[in-house]
C-alpha cells in the first residue's frame, strides 16, 4: 500500500517540473526541470519496483541516474563552447 | 491503481508532446522530447515491459538528445514560423486518426487476458522456454534465441545506421577534399 | 514486532520524500529565476531521494537490492550537485545574470517584470 | 556436405551477403572490398537460380531459422514467385555492380567508397531479405536494413539536391514503414502471430471486421508509401535524380519491385484474394491510381527537362501498370502485372545505366546538354534506344510483352476501355523516348566549354553491363512464352489456384 | 462497451496524430524530426499496451508457478523497432547536417527557393 | 574553460563506474532486464561522457578511430558467426542448441555470445555515430571553426 | 608505482562492486565479472583516470565521518529552504558572493565545492585557484560559509596528500 500511495504522490511533483519545463522561460530553467523530473523518475521507477514487487526495476533505474548526468554535461558543451568536438579539457 | 497511474502517464504525455512541438526553440523542443521519451520508459514499466522501459530509457535519456543536441550546434537553434496554415496535413492527420480510431472499435479491450495475443504462440514462449533455453528472462530468450534472426537484423539496422553517418559526415578529422 | 517498527519507520521516511520532492517541485515553480530554481530544485535532490531511498532500503532487508539502492543513491550525491554547478556554468556562459538581492523590490520580491526574467537563450 | 548445403541454401541467400557486409568493411581497400561484394553478388544469383530450380522441384521451401518452428519462430518460405524475385534481385544486384565500379569512382571520393560499398552490400541484403522471409515481422526489419542503407547511398553523390531528396525519402519511407508496422501490430493484435502463414491460417477466423480492415488499411498505405504509387510517390523523382547514377539504376530496378512484392504477399498470402478484392474495394482503389498514375507520370515525364527525372516519372506510370494488372483480380491480371514488374525492373536498369554512361561523360543529365551524343556516344545512346523501344512497348520486346497480356488480362476481366488507356499511355511514352531520340540524333552537338574534356563513347566497363542488361530484355522477349508461363505457374501458386 | 477498455489506445492515437502532424506540416527538418520521434515512441506505446495481462507482471521467470506474466513477444518487437528508431534517427541528423552545410538553413521553404533559384 | 576541476574529477569518478554498469548489464542479461543493447547504449554513454569532458582528440587517441571500425563490423561477425558455426555443426542457422552437447548449455553458450556481438556493434556503432558529429564540428589549429556552426548562444525567437 | 596501486585497487573496487550488484556465484559469471573489472581497469589506465583525482584512495578512511557531518548539514539547509519555499511571502535575499578555499588540491576544492552545492541554499557557480563564486538563497547561508566551518572540515578531509 505505502508504495502506491509514494508513487501517486510522486504525480503532483512530476508536473509541476513538467510545467517549470514547459513554461521555460530559459532554456536553462528546462534544463534544470529536466534534470530535476530525471530525479522523480529515477525514484520512481525504484518506488514501482517495490510497488509491483519486481526488484529487477533497480536496475533501471541505476541505469538512468547514471545516464541522465550526460545530457547535462552536454548542454553544457552546447553553452559553453557550441562543439562538441573542441579540446575543452586536459587529462590532468 | 495501475491503471490510475497508467492513464495519468498518458495524460502527462500527451501534455509534454504538445508543448515539444508548438516550441519554437529547438533546444527545448528537444529537451521535452527527452521527458517524453522518460514518460514512456516508465509507462512501459507500469505495463510490466522493462526492458523496453530500459532500452527507451537509455536511449531516450543519453543518445538520442545527445545526438539533436549536436545537431543542433552544428544547425541552428529556432525554428521559423510557418508562413503557411496547413490545411492539407490537418486532414491526413484526421483521416489516418479516424480510421485508427474505427480500427479500435472491435479491438480486445484493454489487458484483456483472453485476447488471441494471449492464447497464441505468446504461451509456449512462457511455459517452455524454461526447459527449453534455460534462463529466467523470458525477453531475453525470445529475443536471442526464438526470434533471434529479427536481433542479427536490429543489429544489422545499428551497423547500417553506423555506415550511413560514417558515408554522410565521415570519421576523424574533416579533410577539405573529402567534401562534394 | 521489529516488522511493524520498520513498517512504519519506511512510511514515514517514505512520505516525508515524497513530501520533500513535491516542495522541490512547489519551489522550481515558485522560484524567480533560474539561479534560485537551482536551490529549489537541490531540495529534491537531496534530502528527497535520501528519504525515499531510506524507506525504501529499510523494505529491501539485506540484499543485493539494499547494495543497488546505496549505489543509486551515491550516484545521486555525486552527480546532482555536478550537474546543478555545470548547468549555472553554462547558464553564466550563456549571459545569464542572477537575480541579486540588490535588484530585488523588497515589497514584492517576486517581480513578473524583473529585467533578468527577459528570456535568453 | 553438398546435401547438407542444398538444405540451407535459404538462410545463405542472406547470410553470404550479410557476413560479407561487414568482412569487406575490415578490408579497407575500395577495389577488395568491390570484389568481395561483387562474389557475394554473384553467389547469391547461383543460390537464387539453384532455389528456383528446387521449388520446381519439390514445391515450397520452408527453412527454420534457429531450429524453431513456426510459429514459435522465424520461418524462410520460398515459392515460385520469391524465388523468382530473389533471382531478379541478385541479377540486377550482379549486372549492376561492375557499372557501378567505374561509375562510383567518378562521383565518390575514395575514401568513402569503403563505406559506400558496404552500405550498397547492405541495401543488397535488406532487399533479399524482405523477399525471402515468411515472417511478417522480419519483413519490417529488413524492410529498415535495406532502406536505410538506401538513403545514405542517395545522399552520398556530389549534387547537394541529393541530400535533401534523401532526407524527403526518409521522412516519407520511416512514415511509411511505420505505417506497415502499425499494420502487423494489428494483425498481431488479432490473431497473436507473425507468422504469414499462421496469419492466414487464423484471419478468416477474425471476428473483429474494423480492426482488420484497418490493419489492412494501413499496410497498403505503407507499401504505397514505399513503392511510390501515384498520390505517394513524391519521394521518388527526386531521389531517382540526384543520387549517384549507379544507386538509381540499382534501386530503381529493385526496391520499388520488393516492395510491390511485399504488397502483393500481403494481398494474397496473409489477407487472402477474397478478402483483399472481396470485402475490401482494392480492386477499383488501386485501378483509378494506376489510371491516374499511368497518365500523369507519363504526361510529366514528356514535359520533364531532366533525363533522369524523366524516366522516374516514367517509373510512376510504369507501376501503374503493374498495379493496374494486379487490381484486375484475376490471375491472368496478376501475372501480368508480375511480368511487367520483372520486365520493368530489367529494362529501367538499362534505361539508367545508359543515362549513368552519359553522366559519366557528360556530367550531366539535362536534356539540352545530350544534344548530338548519338554520335559521340553511339553504343551507349544505341543501348537507350533499344531499351526504350521495350518501355515504349515494340512487339518481340519484354515491353510489348507484358503488355499484352495486361490488354488480354483487361478483356478477359470484361474491362474493355483499359486496353484503349494503355494504347494511350503507351503513345506518352513514346513521346518521351523521342524527345531524347532527337535530342541525341538529330541536334547538332554543343560546343564544349573551355577546359571541358571532348565527349567519347563511355569506357567498356560501364558498355559491357548496359548491353548485358539489353541483351536480357531482349533475350526475354524472344522467349516471351516460356517466360509468361513461368509467370503464370508463379501468380497461380501465389493466388493459390495451383 | 466499456470506454476505459479503449481510453487508452485513443490517447495513444492521439500522440500518434500529434507526431504526424508534426511530421508533415513542419517546415523545419530537425522538428520533424522531434515528429518522427514522438510519432514512433507512441507506436511503441500501442504495440506494449496489447501485451498487459491484469495482474500479470515482468516477463521474468520466478520459482512461484501461479504468476501471471505479460506476453513477452511484444517486447521483443518493440526492442527491435526503437533501434530502428535510433538509427533512423541517426541517419536523418546526419542528413540534416549535411544539408546545413550544403544550403545554410534546415526550413525546408527556405530550401526550395534556393533551389529554383539554382535551377 | 581552463579550470573545470569539479567536472574532470567527477567524470574521472564515475566512467570507470558508467562502464562497470553496462558490462553488469551485458552478462546479466539473462536474470533481470538489460542484454546486449542497452549495455551497448550505457557502454557509449560512458564513452561519450569521455569525449565531452576531456574533448574528441584525447578521446580518439584512447578510442582509436581504426578500432572503431574493427569493432562496429566485428558485432555483427560474432552474431553471424555464431550462425554460421551452427550451420557448420550440423544445425539451422542460428540454432544453439548444436554448439554444445547439451541443447540448453548450447542456448546459453549461443545467447551470452549472441547478446556480445550485439553488444559491441552498439557501443562502437553509437560512439562512431557520437565522434562523426562532434569531429564535424571540429576546429582548425587556428582555432576557427572549420564548419560554420550557428553561433549557440543566439536569441531564440519566440 | 603508484599507477600500479591505483590500478590494483581499482580493480578490486570493480570486482567487488561487481560481486555485490550480481549476487550470483557461478563460475561463469564470476569469471566473466573479474573479466569486465580487468578490462575497464585497462581502459581506465588508458583514458589516465585512475590516479589520486580519479580514484582518490587516500581519502577512504577519513571520508565516513566527514559524510556524517554533512549529512547533518543537509538536513538542516533543507528545514530552512523548505521554510522558504512553504512561505507564501517567499522571503529570498539572493546574494552571490566569493568565499576563500583553503584546500591545496583540486579534489580538495572539488569537495569543498560540491558540498556546497549539495546543501540546499547554496550553489557553487565556479572554481579558482583560491576561491570560489557562491550563490546564497538567503543570507544566512552566506554566514555560514563565511563562518569557514566546511571548507576547515574539507581541509582536514583532504590532509597532506
Amino acid at each position: 500500500m505505502m508504495f502506491e500511495v509514494a508513487a501517486v504522490a510522486l504525480f503532483p511533483a512530476m508536473f509541476l517540473a513538467l510545467a517549470r519545463a514547459i513554461a521555460g522561460p530559459t532554456v536553462y530553467d528546462r534544463v534544470l526541470a529536466v534534470n530535476t523530473f530525471g530525479t522523480f523518475t529515477v525514484l520512481m521507477i525504484a518506488v514501482l519496483g517495490f510497488m509491483t514487487d519486481q526488484k529487477d526495476f533497480i536496475d533501471i533505474a541505476l541505469a538512468y541516474a547514471l545516464i541522465n548526468f550526460i545530457g547535462t554535461i552536454a548542454v553544457l558543451k552546447f553553452f559553453a563552447v557550441g562543439d562538441f568536438g573542441y579540446q575543452q579539457e586536459s587529462k590532468k | 491503481m495501475s491503471t490510475l497511474i497508467d492513464l495519468i502517464l498518458l495524460t502527462l504525455m500527451a501534455i509534454t508532446a504538445i508543448a515539444a512541438l508548438q516550441l519554437k526553440d529547438l533546444f527545448g523542443a528537444v529537451m521535452l522530447t527527452g521527458i517524453y521519451s522518460l514518460l514512456s520508459a516508465l509507462w512501459f514499466l507500469i505495463l510490466d515491459a522493462a526492458d523496453v522501459s530500459f532500452t527507451e530509457a537509455a536511449v531516450g535519456a543519453g543518445i538520442s538528445t545527445v545526438l539533436m543536441l549536436g545537431t543542433l550546434a552544428l544547425t541552428q537553434r529556432n525554428e521559423k514560423s510557418p508562413s503557411h496554415p496547413r490545411i492539407l496535413p490537418l486532414f491526413v492527420v484526421t483521416i489516418t486518426g479516424a480510421i485508427l480510431v474505427y480500427g479500435t472499435l472491435d479491438m480486445p479491450a484493454f489487458a484483456d487476458p483472453q485476447a488471441p495475443i494471449h492464447t497464441h504462440v505468446a504461451p509456449h514462449y512462457i511455459e517452455k522456454s524454461g526447459e527449453e533455453i534455460g534462463i529466467p528472462n523470458i525477453v531475453t530468450s525470445v529475443l536471442a534465441s526464438y526470434r533471434g534472426y529479427d536481433t542479427l537484423g536490429e543489429t544489422t539496422v545499428i551497423f547500417t545506421a553506423c555506415i550511413g553517418v560514417l558515408l554522410l559526415l565521415g570519421i576523424g578529422r574533416r579533410r577539405e577534399d573529402d567534401e562534394s | 514486532m521489529i516488522s511493524t517498527v520498520l513498517d512504519s519507520l519506511s512510511w514515514l521516511l517514505l512520505l516525508s520524500g515524497c513530501a520533500c520532492l513535491l516542495i522541490s517541485a512547489i519551489g522550481l515553480l515558485r522560484m524567480p529565476d533560474l539561479f534560485t530554481r537551482m536551490h529549489a530544485a537541490g531540495i529534491g535532490d537531496t534530502l528527497g531521494a535520501i528519504l525515499v531511498l531510506a524507506g525504501l532500503m529499510l523494505q529491501a532487508g539485506l540484499s543485493i537490492t539494499l547494495v543497488k539502492l546505496v549505489l543509486i543513491l551515491f550516484f545521486l550525491l555525486f552527480t546532482s550537485p555536478t550537474a546543478c554547478h555545470a548547468l549555472a556554468r553554462a547558464a553564466l556562459a550563456g549571459g545569464q545574470k542572477p537575480l541579486l538581492a540588490e535588484n530585488l523590490n523588497t515589497e514584492n520580491p517576486i517581480s513578473e517584470s524583473s529585467p533578468t526574467e527577459q528570456p535568453l537563450p | 556436405m553438398s546435401m547438407q548445403l542444398s538444405a540451407h541454401l535459404p538462410a545463405l541467400q542472406i547470410v553470404v551477403p550479410l557476413i560479407v557486409a561487414p568482412l569487406s568493411l575490415l578490408l579497407r581497400n575500395p577495389r577488395l572490398i568491390w570484389m568481395a561484394a561483387f562474389a557475394a553478388t554473384a553467389t547469391c544469383l547461383g543460390i537464387a537460380v539453384a532455389l528456383y530450380s528446387q521449388v520446381l522441384q519439390q514445391g515450397e521451401i520452408r527453412y527454420f531459422m534457429g531450429g524453431w518452428a513456426p510459429p514459435i519462430g522465424i520461418e524462410y518460405r520460398i515459392d515460385q514467385f520469391n524465388a523468382l524475385m530473389l533471382i531478379l534481385v541478385s541479377l540486377v544486384g550482379t549486372v549492376v555492380l561492375p557499372f557501378a565500379r567505374t561509375s562510383v569512382d567518378k562521383e565518390i571520393s575514395r575514401q568513402r567508397q569503403p563505406m559506400f560499398w558496404t552500405a550498397w552490400m547492405l541495401c543488397f541484403t535488406g532487399l533479399l531479405g524482405i523477399v525471402a522471409t515468411g515472417d511478417a515481422f522480419n519483413v519490417f526489419v529488413f524492410l529498415e536494413v535495406s532502406s536505410l542503407a538506401t538513403y545514405a547511398m542517395i545522399a552520398a553523390g556530389k549534387d547537394r539536391r541529393g541530400l535533401t531528396s534523401a532526407y524527403q525519402y526518409l521522412i516519407m519511407g520511416t512514415i511509411g514503414a511505420t505505417f506497415i508496422l502499425i499494420g502487423i501490430g494489428l494483425l498481431y493484435m488479432l490473431t497473436g502471430t507473425l507468422n504469414m502463414a499462421d496469419l492466414a491460417a487464423r484471419l478468416p477466423d477474425v471476428t473483429q471486421p474494423r480492426t482488420l480492415k484497418t490493419a489492412f488499411v494501413f499496410i497498403v498505405v505503407g507499401c504505397s508509401l514505399k513503392l511510390a504509387l501515384f498520390p505517394l510517390h513524391l519521394w521518388m523523382p527526386n531521389a531517382y535524380a540526384f543520387a549517384p547514377s549507379a544507386v538509381t539504376a540499382f534501386i530503381a530496378a529493385t526496391a520499388t519491385k520488393v516492395s510491390i512484392y511485399v504488397m502483393l504477399r500481403f494481398f494474397y498470402t496473409i489477407f487472402g484474394a477474397e478478402f483483399s478484392f472481396g470485402t475490401m474495394p482494392l480492386g477499383e482503389v488501386l485501378m483509378i491510381l494506376a489510371l491516374v498514375a499511368m497518365f500523369s507520370g507519363s504526361l510529366v515525364a514528356v514535359f520533364e527537362q531532366n533525363v533522369k527525372r524523366m524516366l522516374a516519372y516514367s517509373s510512376v506510370a510504369q507501376i501503374g501498370y503493374i498495379m493496374l494488372g494486379i487490381s484486375l483480380a484475376t490471375t491472368t491480371g496478376l501475372a501480368a502485372g508480375m511480368l511487367h514488374l520483372f520486365n520493368h525492373a530489367l529494362i529501367k536498369g538499362a534505361l539508367f545505366m545508359a543515362i549513368g554512361a552519359v553522366v559519366y561523360r557528360t556530367g550531366s543529365a539535362q536534356l539540352d546538354q545530350l544534344a548530338g551524343l548519338g554520335k559521340k556516344m553511339p553504343w551507349t545512346m544505341a543501348g537507350f534506344v533499344a531499351a526504350g523501344l521495350c518501355l515504349i512497348g515494340v512487339p518481340l520486346t519484354t515491353g510489348f510483352l507484358s503488355k499484352w497480356y495486361l490488354v488480354t488480362a483487361s478483356f478477359d476481366a470484361g474491362r474493355t476501355v483499359i486496353p484503349v488507356m494503355i494504347l494511350i499511355s503507351s503513345l506518352l511514352a513514346v513521346i518521351y523516348i523521342w524527345k531524347v531520340v532527337e535530342t541525341v540524333y538529330f541536334k547538332p552537338a554543343l560546343a564544349l566549354k573551355p577546359g571541358q574534356e571532348a565527349i567519347t563513347e563511355a569506357p567498356l566497363s560501364l558498355l559491357v553491363p548496359l548491353w548485358v542488361m539489353v541483351a536480357i530484355n531482349f533475350g526475354f522477349g524472344l522467349q516471351g512464352s516460356v517466360i509468361w508461363q513461368t509467370v503464370l505457374q508463379a501468380a497461380r501458386q501465389l493466388a493459390g489456384e495451383s | 462497451m466499456n470506454w476505459i477498455d479503449h481510453y487508452n489506445y485513443w490517447i495513444v492515437i492521439f500522440l500518434m496524430m500529434l507526431g504526424f502532424y508534426a511530421i508533415i506540416a513542419s517546415d523545419n527538418l530537425v522538428k520533424k524530426i522531434i515528429g518522427l520521434n514522438i510519432f514512433q515512441t507512441s507506436v511503441f506505446v500501442l504495440f506494449i499496451s496489447m501485451g498487459k495481462v491484469p495482474g500479470g507482471v515482468a516477463p521474468i521467470l520466478r520459482d512461484d508457478p501461479t504468476v501471471l506474466y505479460s506476453n513477452p513477444l511484444p517486447h521483443v518487437l518493440i526492442l527491435t523497432a526503437i533501434v530502428v528508431g535510433v538509427a533512423t534517427t541517426a541517419l536523418a541528423l546526419a542528413l540534416v547536417v549535411r544539408i546545413h552545410e550544403a544550403y545554410g538553413s534546415i526550413e525546408e521553404d527556405e530550401i526550395h527557393e534556393q533551389d529554383q533559384l539554382a535551377g | 574553460m581552463k579550470h573545470h576541476s569539479i567536472l574532470r574529477i567527477i567524470t574521472k569518478l564515475l566512467i570507470p563506474l558508467i562502464l562497470l554498469f553496462a558490462l553488469y548489464v551485458q552478462f546479466h542479461g539473462d536474470f533481470g532486464p538489460g542484454g546486449g543493447f542497452q549495455a551497448g547504449v550505457i557502454f557509449a554513454a560512458g564513452l561519450i561522457l569521455y569525449a565531452l569532458v576531456f574533448g574528441l582528440d584525447t578521446a580518439s587517441e584512447v578510442i582509436k578511430e581504426w578500432v572503431l571500425m574493427i569493432l562496429v563490423p566485428l558485432g555483427v561477425l560474432i552474431y553471424a558467426g555464431v550462425g554460421v558455426a551452427s550451420l557448420i555443426l550440423g544445425g539451422n542457422f542460428l540454432d544453439y542448441n548444436v554448439l554444445a552437447h547439451d541443447p540448453v548449455h548450447g542456448q546459453h553458450l549461443g545467447i551470452l555470445l549472441v547478446e556480445l556481438g550485439v553488444g559491441v556493434t552498439v557501443a562502437a556503432g553509437l560512439t562512431t555515430i557520437f565522434f562523426a558529429f562532434a569531429g564535424r564540428g571540429r576546429r582548425n589549429p587556428e582555432g576557427a571553426l572549420i564548419t560554420k556552426a550557428a553561433n549557440p548562444t543566439q536569441e531564440p525567437q519566440r | 608505482m603508484n599507477r600500479l596501486v591505483h590500478g590494483t585497487s581499482l580493480a578490486l573496487t570493480l570486482a567487488v562492486i561487481w560481486y555485490l550488484l550480481s549476487g550470483h556465484t557461478e563460475a561463469l559469471l564470476l569469471g566473466l565479472g573479474c573479466g569486465s573489472a580487468a578490462t575497464i581497469t585497462w581502459l581506465a589506465l588508458r583514458m589516465d583516470l585512475i590516479d589520486h583525482e580519479g580514484h582518490p584512495l587516500h581519502l577512504t578512511f577519513r571520508a565516513p565521518l566527514f559524510w556524517v557531518w554533512l549529512m547533518w548539514e543537509i538536513i538542516k539547509a533543507n528545514g530552512q529552504v523548505i521554510k522558504i519555499i512553504l512561505d507564501p511571502k517567499l522571503p529570498i535575499n539572493p546574494r552571490r558572493f566569493r568565499v576563500p578555499a583553503s584546500q591545496k588540491t583540486d579534489i580538495g576544492k572539488v569537495i569543498y565545492a560540491n558540498s556546497i552545492t549539495l546543501t540546499p541554499g547554496t550553489i557553487c557557480l565556479d572554481v579558482t585557484e583560491s576561491d570560489l563564486d557562491i550563490h546564497a538563497l538567503t543570507a544566512d547561508g552566506e554566514l555560514g560559509l563565511k563562518s569557514g566551518e566546511m571548507d576547515r572540515l574539507v581541509t582536514r578531509l583532504e590532509g597532506d596528500s
